[in-house]
């Protein structure tokens, strides 16, 4: 297949672009597999590469049930940082940033991330200080952080409420400079056509419907194309893991599923140029290169398979993106959209063996699964291929909750649609 | 200049009124009734707006919502509303606008050259290139970031403003039985039907003038709330349906006191969808010249505006309902040249209208190329096959300077979609329709599939949505996405219907494909050889059309968010404390005296209190009143420590966890019965504690008698604080003595103050010897004023916030900043308040190894060794050497100056902090000041640790 | 979303706080002072059903009473409301 | 045993409103010179909420007095506004041991509107359906997270009795949604 560059745009444009072929191949399920991954997402199409190019394994299939990186990949506002407070959480994201730096790369697909940094606004000298302790502990743990006072953020967003009257005067931000945001789609069909490219089956329309036992170990999966035997299965499907776990008996984990809402505005011309979240409720916004803003907030906070949220949430989201932008009440609403996130009992992941043997989980993403996707795939592929948790995702495993190690970022417990 | 205005007609329109309005700064006019869009085509204006990616110069292509060229940027009081469609902008005298994504102007735009990289801009390429050197100075993502600057740039619509729009928004909450959506015939019909039912009917109309003045008036009548210039854009759950109605946006001077916008939130029993249906294009080569336009536009142009859009008009269509547009627009005075209709036998009264309308009819024909620079010149038509799908023989070219376009027509079945209607095709009407409706809703008339084009004329149009011949051929105008790229699309194997969408950006502009979709559709459909509906639709998701973020936002920002205030605040006010939110309220952080900074005044306030006497307005905690003879069982279940044998007149301090674990909350609760209690939680907390302890009642123990109230508002609290504290009560409380054995220690009396019954409770947050006296809230105010006045002779301090957090710090009780969710009692050292004689909240979970981890963070006080400042949010290291500081050991949760301690001094969080007590430590904050301080670490009861002061 | 509060009738869904799977709530295991794996799983478990959900509601802007709410969590269609303990 | 209704007496002359040099009295019509709306602060009164336990429900609701404005705006909860001073004590006396009584008297505001527009006003803030609100009913609703109890005296009167700490941002609130009517503060 074809590498992409300059040269091959302008060698197929004078053919009329018709020499161009399938980013990836549209492949039949065979018999059997030494590792299966179900849920074509980012986590799983990611998962399969770093198999194929970490640890050799590439008689791989990814599952998909719908259409490739229907789930929250192509659903979430691009968000990519790792501006984390607690030390179970940094080495991860901060595994997955160094991954996202070289991505384009990597998989010769321009995932179009673009290093255009986060700040978070604190608006109260508590907030201030709480924006230090975790700016501290990034630097602390070797990531980038930094504060920016209000001259400097008025000069970088000249729309922002800085000087206006506010119930929420902003005293400054924390920023992660090399935070940012990529082009989400372009991630799933970067991994996708790369893991292809290393000879991993990629089949979509194709629903797992049960797991292949003997005994208790999994040995492979029904799906809505057949049975389909593997040695190992790995399972990264989000906010439908209750759902697929279920089928193989396990009625009960750490995880709700819950609707988030995400908005785009009509295009603008540039006037937003990092990712800004608001400390006085739960906003955060940047603008995409095609012009459009985008933003979102909290989940709706109810169990939610539906990918639809309803009115309360986007009137808060709206009213805090005003608050922040007071200019932005007469840009116009043009679409929103709503992910299943699979919020777990204390906002953290899990990457795990098991839960059953010949199985392995990566679930419990909440809003974080995006800037997740690079380390989550690699962290995953590496604990499927050496039956044991890398450093990196030790902390996420699945009897953390049990044995009261969990990573509770925002100290809520546990109580997912809070998280 | 080509399009004009008839000497006559136009319903909507009044000629007797001018309007002068300007585009880019140049004057025209039009009549009142004008929108933008019919008074720029009444003046001969062709070029309206540049594509997206080419800058390819644009005119009017719609009359309506799916409007994809023609946006503006409405200018009005200093601020800007970009992408506004010229179809819906009223004009008014003194309208200003400016026309979007042009440099420098409309008629010259030099981006067009984007035009020459042509193909090499097909869809996807950006994830083709632009990946930089993998070495040097661009590696990394540099090069694309490089690179995206100028995208960025040359992307994008209007340009938004940033000086605060001043507009004001409202909400509305509305009821009713039938909600009809879509003025119509059909719209107008079912609301009239519904009110002789007796039922609350709402109908909602988007254009301003589809009802007629008579129409309103008789709906109006039959007691029906008829609402114009409003779009139902979004369907939520329980049939909450939100619209925004443009209250002011086409007048010269609204009153100040009406919205711009106002938000409708409306529940419906029922909804009536009667939203017609849109004309769609067929799609061939050059059809976005300025000129071509969809035949139900020119319609609208001519009837409601007698607005024409050219001298020399041809048709190009697929189906009956062109003709008896050619006919309306013929006898209004328009020149009809040709229809081409790719049919090879029109119906005898389709044949009939073009012979009315004088206009050559060639059938069995299609447009394959068009000519023309900034408006349409001519069209070269040649034979088509409908059976093959192309163009069968050599082509004639045809003068003419419009070109209208019909395509057949797409019910608007975008809400019934946002219900969760998944729209099913139509062979006949090659039209997707919605699903079958149910209790909640109907659809009905032209969105029902229910078309009426005249006698005789036909509903259904021939299968031909492209004419597959070579040259840009465009599907979406705003986003230029050509025929080409789905073709390309399809090459690649981004066939599902979302990752076709995805892949070019097909219908994700600002008219959300309203005309693309179908064309879209169809053209992958014909790449892979399936039929439209196995291609599937994409899900339409709110809003139907973009509606201001201000709207949605109304009454929630700026200066009508609430605040909560004490009944001391206009004194605080007066006392020049600076006010602090916590929470929604307001509370001084410190009250400094001319000169003073926060640190000078907070550090004199807290010496007061140290030294003489200070008081601090408490009112803001939390306070729960807790009534029923299950009271004291119920709280002894609630909090870590015992409280049924809390004797009547005494308080205790106690401590909650989680269900999991860990800390929750602490406080003190006082008995004033046997079977009453008043509890009180930290500010932040209190309806997290109220509703945990609701939910424990409810849900868990049910058989408890126990009544919850929050009683936060009725109590004004004051702190009186320090060892001259109980003389300043002795001057000023009467009917009680406030002597130690009347009040000993955690004791409470009442008595009056001035004459306003109080209720003392003994206890201190402080250290200091210490006193809170509550009175009913609307007496704060004036009980404050009494105890600063028995104060005097002390010179009694008030003290803010920062203060209150200097006492606490040194004398190490903690506060939320401790108790964050993660920590346990162990960890704060309130082990000794689990109380092993009984189970409570959290007695299950407290003990398991992750809470009980020797190397957690626990409570440890922190010392400045050289007496230089901490910082807020610094972590705790073990190497001095800033640069290289190692590992987080922790981190310090309060920082001050102590005026006892005569150094900075914090409350930290360090691992495994009992084995550092007694060592030497630093804090460090890299990200804000770089400081890096030798800190000694001790315990957290910094001063008076065995309490002697608050018990004196 | 709109929810029919059983003393207060039809109300907005801003009106109410979410307080998670129902039938998970009502089976608190007994009070214990030790830990156990049925407190464990009471605390992190959840069923997570796709489709219908039994879950706890309270009327805070209302009565603030709790009630028990059926609702699919696919279509979130409400079927039932019926009042804790009723 | 403390007595705690000592504390709900407001007759000491002593008592300060909420609004105090909030609300500022007089006529502020709308662009057309029109008012459509008074609004007034009914300041310095009981207001009370009685509990019953849920097997005392009716002996409670039979043992309120009727001649005071009482409504049951939750199960077996009552909200009583009166005129008359101790009606705490009053309450308790009636009531005994089959339920609890608070009073609210410091910590709650009313707020009186009259008018025609009261529904169009209110509608602005409540997501309640005032066309089919019975007069002489009460109930409990809240606005953007401010809970409020809402007392329809007659077609064209309510009482909406907020948290006394919110009295002074709501009143911004309300007279912002009677601006269009046009109002007359009392």
């Amino acid at each position: 297949m074809a590498r992409y560059s300059s040269l091959a745009i302008l060698r197929n444009a004078l053919s009329g672009n018709q020499q161009w072929t399938p980013a990836w191949r549209k492949a039949a399920p065979k018999p059997g597999y030494d590792v299966v991954i179900v849920g074509g997402g980012g986590h799983g199409l990611a998962t399969a590469y770093y198999l194929a190019k970490e640890h050799g394994i590439t008689n791989v299939a990814v599952l998909e049930k719908g259409w490739l990186g229907s789930g929250n990949i192509g659903r979430n506002t691009t968000i990519v940082r790792s501006n984390y407070l607690l030390p179970g959480n940094t080495p991860f994201y901060e595994h997955s940033m160094k991954l996202w730096e070289g991505l384009s790369h990597d998989l010769n697909y321009n995932v179009m991330f673009s290093q255009r940094s986060i700040i978070n606004l604190f608006h109260t000298p508590a907030q201030e200080d709480d924006h230090a302790r975790r700016g501290n502990s990034m630097i602390l743990q070797g990531v980038d952080a930094r504060f920016v006072r209000p001259p400097e953020l008025k000069r970088r967003m000249p729309g922002l409420n800085v000087d206006g009257p506010s119930r929420f005067p902003i005293l400054g931000g924390l920023e992660q400079p090399r935070a940012g945001t990529a082009r989400h789609d372009a991630v799933a069909w970067g991994y996708a056509r790369a893991a292809d490219q290393r000879g991993v089956d990629i089949i979509e329309n194709c629903e797992v419907t049960g797991f292949v036992r003997e005994g208790d170990q999994v040995v492979g999966v029904e799906t809505s194309r057949g049975r389909i035997h593997a040695r190992k299965v790995g399972v990264a499907v989000a906010g439908a893991t209750s759902h697929v776990l279920k089928t193989a008996g396990l009625n009960a984990l750490p995880i709700e599923s819950h609707v988030l809402q995400a908005f785009v505005s009509e295009s603008l011309k540039p006037c937003l140029d990092c990712v800004v979240t608001f400390g006085g409720g739960h906003l955060y916004v940047s603008q995409s290169d095609k012009g459009s803003l985008v933003f979102g907030g909290d989940i709706d906070g109810y169990n939610s398979y539906a990918q639809r949220g309803n009115l309360p949430v986007v009137e808060d989201v709206m009213s805090e993106l005003v608050e922040l932008f007071p200019a932005f009440a007469k840009v116009r609403l043009l679409r929103s959209w709503g992910g299943i996130m699979d919020m777990s009992m204390d906002g953290s992941p899990i990457i795990t063996t098991g839960p059953l043997p010949g199985m392995y989980l990566n679930t419990g993403w909440c809003y974080g699964g995006f800037k997740a996707t690079p380390a989550s795939g690699w962290c995953f592929a590496h604990t499927i291929a050496k039956d044991e948790p890398h450093a990196f995702n030790a902390p996420y495993s699945l009897d953390r909750f049990y044995r009261g190690y969990v990573i509770d970022e925002k100290g809520q417990g546990a109580t997912p649609w809070k998280h | 200049m080509s399009g004009y205005r008839l000497a006559k007609s136009g319903g909507q329109i009044d000629r007797s009124e001018t309007i002068g309005f300007t585009i880019d700064g140049r004057q025209y006019f039009g009549f009142k009734g004008d929108t933008l869009a019919s008074a720029m085509m009444a003046n001969g204006i062709s070029i309206v707006g540049r594509s997206f990616k080419y800058h390819r110069p644009r005119g009017l292509f719609a009359a309506g919502t799916e409007e994809p060229n023609a946006l503006f940027t409405v200018l009005r009081n200093g601020s800007r509303e970009p992408n506004v469609r010229a179809t819906e902008i009223e004009v008014y005298e003194g309208l200003q606008v400016e026309s979007q994504n042009r440099w420098p102007s409309l008629s010259f735009d030099l981006m067009a050259i984007n035009q020459l990289a042509g193909k090499t801009l097909a869809a996807g390429f950006y994830y083709k290139t632009f990946m930089g050197p993998v070495l040097g100075p661009l590696k990394g993502t540099r090069f694309w970031m490089f690179c995206e600057h100028f995208i960025r740039r040359a992307a994008g619509l209007g340009r938004a403003g940033i000086e605060p729009d001043t507009s004001r928004y409202e909400r509305m909450n509305a009821f009713c039985d039938e909600l009809v959506v879509g003025g119509g015939s059909a719209g107008i019909n079912k609301a009239m039907d519904a009110a002789k039912s007796g039922k609350r009917v709402i109908i909602c109309e988007q254009s301003a003038h589809a009802l007629s003045p008579d129409q309103e008036e008789a709906l109006g009548k039959k007691g029906i709330t008829v609402l114009t210039r409003t779009t139902v854009w979004g369907w939520y759950d329980g049939n909450v349906m939100a619209a925004v109605e443009r209250v002011t946006d086409h007048l010269e001077k609204p009153a100040a006191e009406k919205p711009r916008h106002r938000h409708w939130v409306i529940r419906a029993e029922h909804v009536s969808l009667c939203t017609g249906a849109l004309e769609r294009p067929i799609v061939f080569p050059g059809n976005d010249r300025p000129g071509i336009m969809l035949a139900s536009a020119a319609d609208a142009y001519t009837s409601q505006f007698g607005a024409i859009p050219g001298k020399r008009i041809a048709i190009f269509t697929n189906n009956d309902s062109a003709y008896a547009t050619a006919a309306r627009l013929s006898s209004a005075g328009a020149k009809i040249a040709t229809i081409i209709d790719v049919r090879a036998a029109p119906s005898d009264a389709a044949r009939t209208l073009a012979g009315k309308a004088g206009a050559k009819l060639l059938s069995g024909h299609a447009v394959i190329r068009t000519h023309g620079g900034s408006r349409l010149k001519s069209i070269d038509i040649a034979p088509f096959d409908v059976s093959m799908n192309r163009p069968s023989g050599a082509s004639d070219t045809t003068e003419c300077d419009t070109l209208l376009v019909a395509g057949g027509w797409s019910p608007v079945v975008h809400l019934a979609s946002q219900k969760g209607a998944k729209p099913v095709w139509s062979e006949e009407l090659q039209a997707f329709c919605a699903a079958a409706a149910n209790a909640d809703w109907s659809i009905h008339g032209a969105a029902a599939g229910d078309f009426d084009f005249g006698s005789n004329l036909s509903k259904n149009p021939a299968p031909v949505f492209q004419i597959n011949h070579p040259g840009k051929a465009f599907v979406d105008f705003q986003h230029d996405v050509t025929a080409d790229d789905v073709r390309l699309a399809h090459r690649e194997g981004f066939i599902a219907v979302e990752h076709l969408k995805r892949y070019t950006t097909l219908g994700m502009a600002t008219d959300q494909g309203k005309t693309s979709n179908i064309p879209g559709l169809a053209i992958m459909a014909d790449a892979l050889g399936k039929p439209i509906p196995d291609v599937g639709t994409t899900r339409f998701r709110a809003p139907f059309t973009a509606v201001s973020i201000g709207s949605i936002a109304a009454e929630r920002f700026g200066d009508l968010l609430p605040e909560r205030l004490t009944p001391m605040h206009e004194r605080h006010k007066e006392l020049g404390a600076r006010m602090y939110e916590a929470g929604l309220w307001l509370r001084p952080e410190s009250y400094n005296q001319p000169g003073e900074t926060v640190e000078q005044a907070y550090v004199r306030e807290a010496r007061a209190v140290r030294a003489k006497v200070g008081l601090v307005d408490v009112s803001t905690l939390g306070k729960i009143d807790v009534q029923g003879p299950d009271s004291a069982e119920f709280l002894n279940r609630i909090y870590t420590n015992g409280f049924a044998k809390l004797p009547i007149g005494k308080a205790r301090y106690g401590l909650m966890l989680r269900e999991d674990g860990f800390a929750l909350d602490d406080g003190t609760t006082w008995r004033l019965g046997e079977n009453h209690f008043l509890m009180t939680t930290t500010t932040a907390n209190a309806a997290n504690v109220m509703q945990h302890m609701e939910k424990k009642l409810a849900v868990h123990w049910p058989d408890l008698r126990v009544h919850l109230t929050s009683v936060t508002d009725q109590w004004a609290g004051v702190a009186v604080a320090g060892p001259k504290s109980r003389d300043v009560l002795a001057a000023c409380v009467n009917g009680t003595t406030v002597d130690n054995d009347t009040l000993p220690f955690m004791g409470i009396v009442q008595g009056e103050i001035d004459g306003i019954p109080v209720m003392i409770c003994r206890l201190s947050f402080s250290g200091e010897l210490a006193f809170e006296v509550y009175c009913g809230a609307h007496h704060g105010q004036a009980m404050w004023d009494a105890l600063m006045l028995a104060g005097q002779p002390w010179n009694i301090t008030p003290y803010g916030l920062e203060a209150l957090g200097t006492l606490r710090i040194e004398k190490g009780h903690v506060t939320g900043a401790e108790i964050d969710g993660r920590t346990t009692a162990r960890d704060l050292h309130l082990d000794w308040m689990l109380s092993s004689k009984k189970t409570f909240i959290g007695s299950a979970m407290m003990d398991r190894e992750g809470l009980t981890d020797e190397s957690r963070w626990t409570l440890v006080g922190v010392k400045s060794a050289n007496g230089e400042k901490l910082k807020g949010g610094s972590h705790i290291v073990a190497s001095e050497n800033a640069d290289n500081p190692g590992r987080s050991l922790g981190h310090v949760t309060a920082i001050c100056y102590s005026p006892e301690l005569k150094t900075y001094v914090a409350l930290a969080l360090l691992e495994n902090g009992k084995s550092h007590i007694g060592k030497r430590l630093f804090t460090t904050d890299p990200v804000r000041t770089g400081s890096h301080v030798p800190v000694d670490i001790v315990s957290h009861h910094m001063v008076d640790p065995d309490g002697g002061r608050m018990h004196a | 979303m709109r929810i029919n509060c059983p003393y207060c009738g039809l109300r907005d869904l801003a009106e109410f706080t979410y307080h998670g799977d129902a039938d998970h709530a009502l089976e608190r295991p007994e009070p214990a002072q030790e830990n156990s794996s049925a407190w464990n799983s009471w605390v992190y478990d959840r069923s997570n059903n796709a489709g219908q959900h039994r879950e706890l509601w309270q009327h805070t802007g209302g009565c603030r009473g709790f009630m028990i709410v059926t609702r699919d969590t696919v279509t979130h269609e409400i079927i039932s409301v019926e009042k804790v303990g009723s | 045993m403390l007595d705690v209704f000592a504390f709900s007496s407001i007759a000491t002359g002593k008592a300060k409103s909420p609004l105090l040099g909030r609300a500022a009295k007089g006529s502020f019509p709308n662009s057309n010179g029109n008012v459509g709306i008074t609004l007034s602060e009914r300041f310095a009164i009981s207001i009370c909420e009685v509990v019953a336990w849920p097997d005392q429900a009716v002996a409670v609701r039979t043992a309120l007095p009727k001649d005071d404005v009482t409504f049951e705006f939750a199960s077996a909860r009552w909200a009583v506004v009166s005129e008359r001073h101790g009606n705490a004590r009053r309450l308790r006396d009636k009531i005994g041991d089959k339920g609890s009584v608070i009073d609210l008297s410091h910590g709650r505001a009313i707020l009186r509107l009259k008018g025609e527009d009261c529904g169009w006003v209110l509608s602005k803030l409540f997501a309640i359906d005032f066309e089919k609100m019975a007069t002489k009913s009460g109930l409990a609703t809240t606005h953007h997270g401010i809970t409020a109890q809402i007392w329809r005296e007659d077609e064209s009167t309510f009482d909406v009795i907020i948290f006394r700490s919110f009295a002074a941002a709501f009143w911004h609130t309300l007279t912002r949604a009677c601006a269009d009517i046009g109002y007359e503060v009392k």
